[in-house]
């Protein structure tokens, strides 16, 4: 049943507001994730709750009035008795950490470039979130509108927006005009921390495309797709395991995974390769005069990177929609697919929860590297990219090509 | 003045406080408080309570200060002492009252008995004692805050008093406020018993007017009462003057005093009633110290001859007083005194003894003697610590040879500091070097005397560490070092006026703005700082209405 | 250090790394084990003010005066304290009171702005008459929060300020 | 058209690692340091000044205020300082806890040190877990003397008392798992890659350059001397103890950090052997109940956390304050080499290098 133009533009619209919704909604939630896992690692405890005391405004004082934050408290409280869930703690945080950056005063410094002040911060937004287009969250039609719905009735609801078959490339193309939005915000900024911090970056960004491009070759070549939704549908089908092709391809996508992880820390700019903000050294790097809304800009675009590293790395080397990663789903498949046991059967299949799973996964890490490692410096970070990581990925797109050519 | 005998009475309850305050005449046992003996003409350690023995002479007026201090702050009131006009008359031993209710001796203190030292060792206790009467604090001398409850004192509302049957005195018979008020306070900080200024505009207080109603006064143009129209004029004027909008009017009966209009400052509108004269603030006063403590074995072995000689002649004119009395109680044929006893140094019952300097024994400095022939001042131990004491013009070669000579190899500059000493005559400061010998496990200190104005040589080139520590002497000292890199401040502004570890730079620094930290909110500081500060004769003045 | 048979392996594959991932992580999983109140726990942060703060006995919180069994102060004004103070914060105002032998302090004037709790007025004191409480919280609003008198409105020299609401003081 | 110039940019003296507020004025051609300048004095207070207007005991409670995370260090060297001054003989038992407490204060130091140097490279979690252990040291000081930071812990003639029921069990309870937390800090460091990349080869000085610039404590030790003066100079109980002093050659970022790591190991050995040894009798010499001094001059000299800590006192006749003190602050000299470690490097090694120097500002402006 093929869509009219409008019932076209009206699913697209909705699919635009769920996936700018998903994404909003999560990366509020990942600065609250990274409260509490970095507070976790570090034997705290981070926020456990919200303005104000357990019930009231505070206790004690003679005016004890219940608040809705008080009532928030109160739950939060009860809920540190039980393991594991007492995680969820302090989760309306996130709320009133996005309600603070929207209400902070925003100040502009005198001698900046008025314009292009304004305008990096957006420019780093936008570019962050357009590249969620092309990114395919789950396999096929995520659900299909009932029949009796009015004007969609039976109509496909998409887990992605467009489906375009040189996925990567827009994904690519379109990241790396976040840089321009990093460097634009610390020149025009005026002052002498931000721009080091703009230079460092654009350096950073500019020297690191190269092997994350490289590192994503790997599966590129061995699939021969750059479409998101192919890519994983060849890795768990198209192309059997056998023999010493098979592992070996595995082998390749498994360090190429950590290559391209390595690539996409300094593309995002977390730690150990944020010098761009490295607050120890620059104070807080390209975005030191930035405030209230314009900072959060930098800061849900930083954000929004990392779920679209995430996205990629769970998309062309974790198996994307399919259970298990680095090219193993034939294996399993080829034990399973014919289970007599449903739920067996069902890992076999494609689904949005594994590809969410990975992602979430993934941005774990992201913390967790944060918690543990140091930072590089400037020039080692420049060494690292140029004189270790891309003779490594140019090593394995060879070898990814001779397999390619092997199998 | 002096005091001629101090007892203890019943009562005592052990509180030391006596001993702070007069260490050389209470001692405070586990029960009571004694009179010590050394201070007794007897000799003998007790209360005095019965025997009332004399003091001895030499501390009658010396400790006069310290005695009535300590009987001040006696809790329980049991320290009684006589007090003479003088110490050639002891006749009127009239026990007199404390002169004052001061806990800290007086400025006029002398420090204890016998020491050529005086004041320097209890200006700590004089400041903290104004600081105290004050109510200021360590490095404050704002001015001493009103009670808050007290109504504002009218700064400028006392004038000349005229004499009261003057028929021409003018006074001032209706006061309004025009339209356009701005709220400013300006008028009730200068006359607060006439204006009150409220939210949105300002009004006349009925306690002033005839009419006894509150309002500005527009309109009805109420009448002043007599009597506070002549109290108030020149107020009302300054007022007026004051007024940045110039809505304050008024009608003077008579001739109206000429007011300059006040600027409205604020320090001048938070002033108290007592204002502290800066250049008598206690903490800018400073007690100059009138010893060189210089640790010098000359003079040590020459202080030691001299009590040796001291010693020795106490003890031959006793024995030639007690012959002299024996020959005469023989002439008179009575029985012969007693023949005296030479005094037996006290026991040192602390575990502290006090380390006296000794000859140079050890080799480093025997050798630096030799090497620098003729430069070296003096050389000794004190403390287990090597001290030499080189002139200036030898300071350069004396630390090259201690860093270059094979066998002393001091090689590393530790600490490099001065003191000021402005009693000393020849000169001002003493600089003193810490040199350590790593390979050979030694310290030595070399110290140099300077005079006021004289430039020392730079040990950057021998030693790189006492660049910052020259910068340092010459920020604290205002010595300067020739041939140093930067001679500049190094802890202080570059800006900043005088060098603070000298004698003569008060605690609370030049320029220093008045902050008074402390709230008096019982009264109590206000209460006790003008009881004290008029027994102690401190400047504190109530300011004129000019 | 690293031998260098096999330095150019140690470069490849992140050994270091590795361990100090699986350091944090087993933290990570041991807080996340364990509720936030439960019997064990891995995280040193205490949840103040809901869950008390332990003190030391000796802990030096703000000055209190101490009275004795007949409801007497004891302080005799010896100003031994108010010498001793390294900040003067200290100031008395000695008095008499009617039936009784000894000073009565009319005032005992303590600035705890500028107290720095260094306990030399109680070691100083004779007649135990002060002692430093475990009062911690010596915050407040408002300046009058921290005024200290013996009578009125403000009686709390002899016991916790309103401002320390929190304070773990009854420990005797 | 194209024109190069130095770009000058102030470190401080409000910027997240100068550790306080310590001011560089760094001379920038792009990232490499060309010139390098400390500027001090943002928290110069006078304490000598007020020093010599209180008397030798109130003066105690401003040495806790100099180097303010090592501030039982201070205690103890003003208290021998005086005791020096007097010629005072304090009771064995008095030195054993004072050397315990002196070495607990120099692992909270060391702590502290590696927690923020940590931090400033980027390794956020080290400093979480090196205030843990940190914590309980304090709470140890706490139960001792009734406070965490400001300590004022002894007094001139020994100790003011003995050391509370408990203690003991207490400061055994942290020893007995202080050394598997050194463990984890050094799990998460010591041969992390970017740990060594960061520190190996940075703010290099050699031990010639060292003691030239009178750098003393662990910076002169991870150059090569062995110069500690609690074996050189041995004062308190340090005479009878069992200690090795740890060395490094390298002189860079990486030898300060293994030596202070070392050093900490060393302090808990230190705390077991008084702890094992206390002897039993006062801890209070019999002293006159007012000191008045005697003409003399003294420095007296301990190894604090940081290097050589030394009291310079002038006493004179029956003063009863000093009529000159001078505290030789280790951070104030040791901040001298800052240029000489910095000077044709990158900006991240200045962060490194004030870092691993250890610096409070505290002690440096006094």
């Amino acid at each position: 049943m093929t869509p009219t133009l409008i019932q076209y533009l009206v699913i697209s619209l909705l699919q635009i507001v769920a996936v700018l919704g998903f994404v909003m909604t999560l990366v509020p939630l990942l600065t609250f994730a990274e409260r509490k896992v970095i507070g976790y690692v570090q034997v705290r405890l981070g926020a456990t709750r919200v303005a104000g005391g357990l019930w009231g405004a505070q206790r004690g004082r003679t005016h004890q009035s219940r608040t809705i934050t008080g009532g928030l408290n109160g739950f939060m409280w009860w809920l540190g008795k039980w393991p594991v869930i007492s995680i969820l703690r302090g989760l309306p945080m996130f709320i009133a950490d996005a309600l603070k950056l929207l209400t902070k005063e925003d100040i502009v410094p005198t001698d900046a470039d008025k314009a292009v002040f304004v305008l990096s911060p957006a420019l780093a937004m936008v570019a962050a979130f357009t590249v969620f287009a092309a990114i395919s969250f789950s396999p096929g039609a995520l659900f299909y509108f009932p029949a009796k719905f009015p004007f969609l009735g039976g109509l496909p609801f998409n887990g992605f927006l467009t489906d375009i078959n040189v996925g990567l490339l827009f994904i690519l193309g379109v990241a790396s005009v976040g840089v321009y939005g990093i460097v634009l915000g610390a020149w025009a900024s005026n002052s002498k921390y931000p721009l080091l911090g703009g230079l460092r970056s654009a350096a950073q960004i500019v020297s690191y495309e190269v092997p994350l491009t490289l590192s994503l070759l790997v599966p590129v070549v061995l699939t021969g797709s750059l479409n998101f939704n192919e890519m994983s549908t060849r890795m768990a089908a198209d192309v059997p395991v056998n023999g010493l092709v098979g592992i070996g391809r595995s082998l390749l996508m498994f360090v190429g995974f950590f290559v391209y992880t390595t690539c996409g820390f300094a593309e995002t700019n977390r730690t150990p390769f944020d010098l761009a903000e490295a607050e120890n050294e620059l104070v807080a790097g390209f975005h030191t005069e930035y405030s209230g809304m314009k900072f959060s800009f930098f800061f849900l675009s930083e954000y929004a990177s990392m779920i679209t590293v995430s996205a990629l790395a769970s998309a062309f080397f974790l198996g994307g929609h399919y259970l298990l990663p680095f090219g193993l789903q034939p294996a399993w498949n080829h034990f399973f697919q014919h289970s007599p046991y449903a739920i067996l059967a069902w890992t076999c299949t494609p689904s949005i929860l594994w590809f969410l799973l990975k992602i979430f996964f993934l941005l774990f890490v992201f913390l967790w590297v944060r918690a543990t490692l140091p930072r590089y410096r400037y020039d080692q970070l420049m060494n690292v990219g140029w004189k270790f990581l891309i003779p490594y990925t140019l090593v394995m797109f060879v070898i990814a090509a001779l397999l390619r050519y092997a199998a | 003045m002096a005091i001629t005998k101090v007892w203890i009475e019943e009562g005592c309850i052990v509180c030391n406080a006596c001993e702070a305050e007069c260490p050389d005449v209470f001692h405070v046992t586990e029960e009571s408080c004694h009179i010590k003996g050394d201070s007794r003409k007897d000799g003998r350690e007790s209360e005095n309570r019965d025997e009332k023995a004399e003091l001895k002479a030499d501390l009658q007026s010396s400790l006069e200060a310290s005695i009535v201090a300590a009987a001040a702050a006696c809790p329980v009131e049991v320290i009684k002492y006589d007090q003479v006009a003088s110490a050639d008359a002891p006749g009127s031993a009239e026990p007199a009252a404390a002169p004052a209710v001061i806990a800290s001796p007086a400025p006029v203190a002398v420090a204890p008995e016998g020491a050529p030292t005086a004041a320097p060792a209890v200006d700590a206790d004089i400041e903290n004692a104004v600081d105290a009467a004050l109510g200021t604090t360590g490095n404050t001398a704002a001015p001493v805050p009103a009670p808050s409850a007290a109504p504002r004192p009218v700064a400028a509302a006392t004038p000349p008093d005229p004499p009261a049957a003057n028929p021409a005195k003018p006074r001032v018979t209706k006061v309004w406020i025009e339209d356009g008020c701005i709220v400013c306070n300006a008028c009730e900080a200068d006359s607060p018993e006439v204006f009150h200024v409220t939210e949105t505009t300002c009004m006349i207080k009925p306690g002033v007017r005839l009419d006894g109603k509150e309002s500005e006064n527009r309109v009805e143009k109420n009448g002043l009462k007599p009597e506070d129209g002549e109290r108030l004029i020149t107020s009302i004027i300054t007022a007026s003057k004051g007024c940045p909008v110039d809505v304050i009017k008024y009608e003077v009966l008579g001739d109206a005093p000429v007011v300059e209009a006040k600027p409205h400052d604020a320090a001048e509108v938070a002033a108290g009633p007592f204002v502290l004269d800066y250049k008598a603030a206690p903490n800018r006063q400073v007690v100059m110290p009138k010893t060189v403590p210089l640790p010098s074995l000359h003079t040590y072995q020459e202080e030691q001859k001299a009590a040796v000689a001291a010693d020795g002649a106490k003890w031959a004119k006793q024995q030639a007083d007690f012959e002299t009395a024996k020959a005469k109680a023989l002439a008179e044929g009575k029985d012969a005194p007693k023949p005296p006893v030479r005094a037996v140094p006290k026991k040192n019952e602390n575990d502290m003894e006090f380390p006296a300097p000794s000859e140079a024994k050890d080799p480093d400095l025997l050798h630096l003697t030799d090497l620098l022939d003729g430069k070296v001042s003096q050389a000794f131990e004190q403390s287990g610590e090597l001290i030499l004491q080189v002139h200036p013009d030898g300071l350069i070669e004396t630390l090259m040879f201690c860093k270059g000579d094979a066998s002393l190899r001091y090689e590393m500059l530790v600490d490099q500091t001065a003191t000021h000493y402005p009693a000393a005559e020849g000169f001002a400061f003493s600089v003193v070097y810490q040199l350590i010998s790593i390979s050979r496990h030694k310290r030595l200190r070399v110290r140099v005397l300077v005079k006021e104005g004289q430039d020392l040589e730079s040990a950057v080139e021998i030693y790189p560490s006492a660049n910052w520590m020259e910068r340092e002497i010459y920020d604290m000292f205002g010595i300067r070092f020739t041939g140093h890199p930067d001679m500049t401040r190094i802890l202080c502004p570059e800006d900043w006026e005088g060098h603070p570890l000298r004698k003569e730079y008060p605690t609370l620094g030049w320029g220093q703005r008045d902050i008074d930290f402390r709230e008096d909110r019982s009264g109590v500081l206000m209460r006790m700082a003008l009881e004290k500060a008029g027994n102690m004769g401190i400047n504190l003045k109530v300011p004129k209405a000019d | 250090m690293a031998s260098p048979r096999y330095s150019l392996l140690r470069t490849l594959i992140p050994f270091d790394i590795y361990g100090g991932m699986k350091l944090t992580g087993k933290y990570f999983g041991k807080v996340l084990r364990q509720a936030n109140r439960g019997p064990k726990r891995t995280h040193v942060v205490v949840e103040y003010p809901e869950v008390a703060v332990t003190l030391q006995p000796r802990f030096r919180g703000r000055l209190q005066m101490i009275k004795d069994e007949q409801g007497e102060i004891k302080c005799v004004c010896c100003l031994a304290c108010e010498k001793i103070c390294p900040t003067q914060v200290i100031t008395i105002e000695k008095g008499k009171k009617e039936g009784r032998k000894t000073p009565f302090p009319l005032q005992y004037d303590f600035e705890m702005e500028r107290c720095i709790f260094c306990e030399f007025c109680v070691e100083s004191c004779g007649f135990d008459s002060i002692i430093l409480n475990h009062q911690f919280e010596l915050a407040g609003y408002d300046r009058e929060d921290f005024s200290h008198g013996m009578e009125g409105q403000f009686q709390n020299m002899f016991s916790i300020t309103p401002v320390g609401h929190y304070s773990v003081a009854s420990e005797d | 058209m194209f024109k190069t110039e130095e770009m000058e940019i102030n470190l401080g003296p409000q910027h997240p690692s100068t550790h306080g507020v310590l001011r560089v004025k760094l001379h920038l051609d792009g990232e490499t340091v060309v010139r390098c300048v400390p500027m001090i004095g943002y928290l110069h207070r006078g304490v000598e000044k007020i020093c010599e207007n209180k008397t030798f005991f109130q003066g105690q409670v401003w040495t806790d205020r100099t180097d303010y995370v090592a501030s039982v260090s201070n205690n103890l060297g003003w208290a021998e300082g005086v005791e020096k001054l007097f010629g005072i003989t304090v009771p064995r038992r008095a030195h054993y806890i004072r050397t315990m407490l002196t070495e607990l204060n120099r692992i909270t130091s060391h702590l502290l040190w590696l927690g923020t140097h940590a931090l400033d490279i980027g390794a956020m979690t080290v400093f979480l877990y090196a205030f843990r252990e940190r914590e309980e040291i304090l709470s140890i000081f706490e139960a001792f003397c009734g406070a965490r930071l400001t300590t004022t812990a002894f007094r001139i003639g020994g100790l003011r008392e003995d050391i509370p029921p408990g203690l003991e069990k207490q400061v055994r309870a942290f020893q007995a798992r202080f050394l598997d937390c050194i463990e984890e800090y050094e799990t998460l460091l010591t041969e992390n890659r970017i740990w060594k990349k960061r520190t190996i080869g940075v703010a290099l000085l050699n031990a010639e350059d060292a003691i030239a610039l009178g750098v003393t404590g662990p910076v002169l030790r991870a150059a090569g001397s062995t110069y500690d003066i609690r074996k050189v100079f041995p004062y308190a109980a340090y005479a009878e103890m069992d200690f090795d002093v740890p060395t490094q050659t390298a002189g860079d970022t990486y030898a300060r950090y293994l030596v202070r790591l070392e050093e900490m190991r060393q302090a808990h050995r230190i705390v077991n052997q008084c702890l094992d040894g206390l002897p039993e009798g006062p801890v209070m010499a019999k002293l006159p109940k007012v000191l008045k001094s005697e003409v003399n001059e003294v420095y007296h000299a301990i190894e604090a956390p940081k290097g050589e800590l030394g009291y310079y006192f002038v006493g004179e006749k029956g003063g009863v304050n000093p009529y000159r003190m001078h505290i030789r602050a280790p951070s104030f000299i040791n901040l001298q080499a800052l240029p000489k470690m910095v000077e044709g490097r990158l900006l991240a090694d200045v962060i490194a290098a004030i870092g691993t120097l250890d610096v409070v500002l505290g002690e440096v402006d006094r």
